[in-house]
């Protein structure tokens, strides 16, 4: 059976390991803050944090303190708060050991698309290109096929990328894929999904 | 030389002209120069162009100056939450430069150090790269970016001294500090003014040299995604 | 993942290497680690190139490194005060390059901040610009700077909590922050670890993030220019 | 009668504006914080503070608190720190007002040097070349003529350069002259000195 999104943004913090500075993307990322159970993790907000905490209780938010997502969030003692300029200063300087992020498309190569749709809404990449190009680690999670069933690990991607050769690792629904030399490998199956199951919803190679 | 001022529009008295760049600080809606974006407003300047990373709501921040047609650029980072925006855009009406968030930030900052440009991996071999200097550097490709150098920055802080030293409260301080460095002149509303000595010399985050005018002002600091948990009860 | 270590020895075990690139923070002797540097004249690692804006007192400072002949080459702004340094210079055992030093703190941020390079103002027609890629930016004339990548920061800080949040004081800041920030491993020493939740997220010059390894001790803290004025009597 | 160094500092002094950021450097320029008076001027030192106070009185040096001279100084009530990254941005992006400088020589087309005598004691340019390539106004103060009696103020420098071109004036012992289009031009001269003194004592174009 796949997985649903808690078992993937559960997956997803098994990449976590002790002493990391992460960055958590919005969406089924944001979720992987719940899992990372007593691993001693820092986590990111590119707006000028290190140290985010969890949503305020009612009544206590403040409109000073907020996410890279707009949300009302909270500090903790370990916190500090520091200008953009600073914060994609450690972005880009690769002292954020890991991103985990959504995306809408990952090529074989490692290509990434996840900022515009041409045609449609046009938001902004935001911080996303900083985020790869600069971390150590990139980490997608996502479905592993779009709402029409096609695949969204591509052989190249369509849309326009947010970073090029910039994935290291895929976390789908059906299971978790690396971007190595040639292609995809599979690294392991969502439990009850067989390889050849996530061959066939795989556009890209799987070598 | 007093830099206190006692309103936004009489801390922009002639320094506003149409076509100008204006860098303004803020992320989102928070820490935005919500008075001195009003003041302008007020004012009418035309034709602007704003360096800033977000570009408000329909209703509040720099989004107040597109529904008035005041801004003909916009150089930002991400757009959404703003349906006028979008419209103006969509129709031609609006010029919107994309900037990688941090490459906006480091722009702003370059600038205000002096430095005309400098080389980043980020946005290369994304349409971000098109038209810009590739260099190779131990093996590795970057591109160049330049440094803004506005004609103005406004931004919001927390406190002031009268000399202009600028504390910042929390994730409020985001891109104020850079916007701040690069103006020719700056403009800063505080929500209060402290008296001279009552800063912490070693706890300053913008030094009073940056800025140039000065308001103390009330501030609505206009909540966007209000995100709540419950409290377990005992 | 623990940070703190018991003495400046053990806080270098495992990252020190023949040949590598140190960044050390410091401005003449007023904050510079000198119990890291201590240990590392211990450690006896030879042939370092020290990026650092000087290089200590014949005693006190990078100066135990040269008198022991660690050092291979200094990349600093001003080497005076310096006797031996200059012996082993004009007698060509030690290479020196000049930087001003403005360009060195910002190489030191850029390598940190992951700029390969950037262009500045500052040595144009000096034997500074000799060799160095120029460029014009608006009608200036600009020269190529290259980020610092350091093997192995050392700074000093006033207080850290554990997680290595550091605060620094008064003008001892100087070069640190730039200093740690451009290393792969950084290693601290302060002259207090507070408990964790005892600096203001606000006020720290530092964040963690950037410091690897950290020590407590009992600094030195030498003056090299006592200057001082009379107390002018009632 | 020649200017004596105070009396040059009080002329230096002259050149400072209520609400000016001014650098000073080492040597006679440090007198002329003697002579500001009651205008608000910020000295900045560039090792990270703005607000730079008096010497300290004795049993109060603070190893932590020493300008770029490396003596022990104070702070004011207006006073900030900052790192060197910081310091230095704000003098190359041209926040500071003016720059108040020794020299060796300076040449009619506003070369100035500083820093170096090749074959001697070398001792390095510290923040020099920055400040002359980045405040708005570097104002020179220094002996008309060295110790032989030779003109500091020359067609072409002869020692090594600190900056290119970036010198607007020069105060010296026998008066004050500007960099112009063509040579140095002569602003005024010290009470007693002749125009025709200065012009003997001058290698350079004077226009």
């Amino acid at each position: 059976m796949p997985w649903d999104r808690n078992q993937m943004a559960a997956r997803a913090a098994e990449e976590l390991e002790d002493g990391m500075y992460v960055n958590l993307g919005i969406g089924i990322p944001t979720l992987v803050a719940n899992y990372v159970g007593d691993k001693d993790i820092t986590l990111q907000s590119e707006n000028g944090m290190l140290g985010m905490g969890p949503f305020p209780f009612e009544g206590e938010e403040d409109a000073d303190l907020i996410n890279a997502g707009k949300q009302t969030i909270t500090e903790l003692r370990r916190t500090s708060y520091f200008d953009s300029a600073q914060s994609f200063g450690m972005i880009r300087g690769g002292k954020i050991a890991a991103a985990i992020l959504g995306a809408m498309e990952v090529a074989e190569n490692g290509d990434l698309a996840n900022w515009m749709i041409p045609g449609k809404l046009v938001k902004g990449m935001g911080g996303a290109m900083d985020l790869v190009a600069g971390v150590g680690r990139v980490i997608v999670v996502m479905d592993h096929t779009n709402k029409h069933g096609d695949s969204k690990l591509l052989k190249e991607c369509t849309l326009p990328l947010t970073g090029q050769g910039v994935v290291d690792r895929i976390i789908t629904n059906l299971g978790v894929l690396d971007v190595v030399e040639g292609g995809l490998k599979i690294v392991e199956t969502a439990e009850g999904v067989t390889e050849a199951e996530l061959h066939d919803a795989t556009e890209a190679t799987i070598v | 030389m007093k830099k206190i001022y006692d309103t936004a529009s009489s801390a922009l008295d002639g320094v506003l002209q149409d076509g100008m760049l204006i860098a303004a600080g803020g992320f989102g809606l928070c820490g935005i120069p919500e008075l001195l974006l009003e003041a302008i407003k007020d004012a009418g300047t035309k034709d602007l162009t704003f360096a800033s990373n977000n570009a408000g709501v329909d209703d509040f921040g720099i989004g107040i100056l597109l529904q008035t047609r005041q801004v003909k650029k916009m150089i930002s980072s991400y757009v959404g939450e703003n349906a006028e925006f979008m419209r103006q855009y969509l129709s031609g009406e609006l010029e919107l430069e994309f900037n990688p968030q941090g490459t906006l930030a480091e722009r702003m900052r370059a600038g205000g150090c002096g430095i005309p440009g400098f080389y980043t991996k980020t946005g290369v071999g994304t349409v971000i790269a098109e038209g810009k200097e590739h260099k190779d550097f131990d093996g590795e490709t970057y591109i160049l970016e330049r440094g803004i150098f506005a004609d103005l920055s406004i931004v919001k802080a927390w406190k002031a001294d009268e000399t202009g030293n600028l504390v910042f409260r929390k994730t409020a301080r985001n891109f104020n500090p850079p916007a701040a460095m690069c103006g020719k002149v700056c403009v800063a509303e505080v929500e209060e003014i402290v008296p001279l000595g009552s800063l912490d010399p070693d706890s300053i985050h913008l030094p009073g040299i940056y800025v140039h005018r000065l308001i103390q002002g009330t501030h609505e600091k206009r909540i966007e995604q209000r995100t709540v948990r419950k409290k377990e009860t005992a």
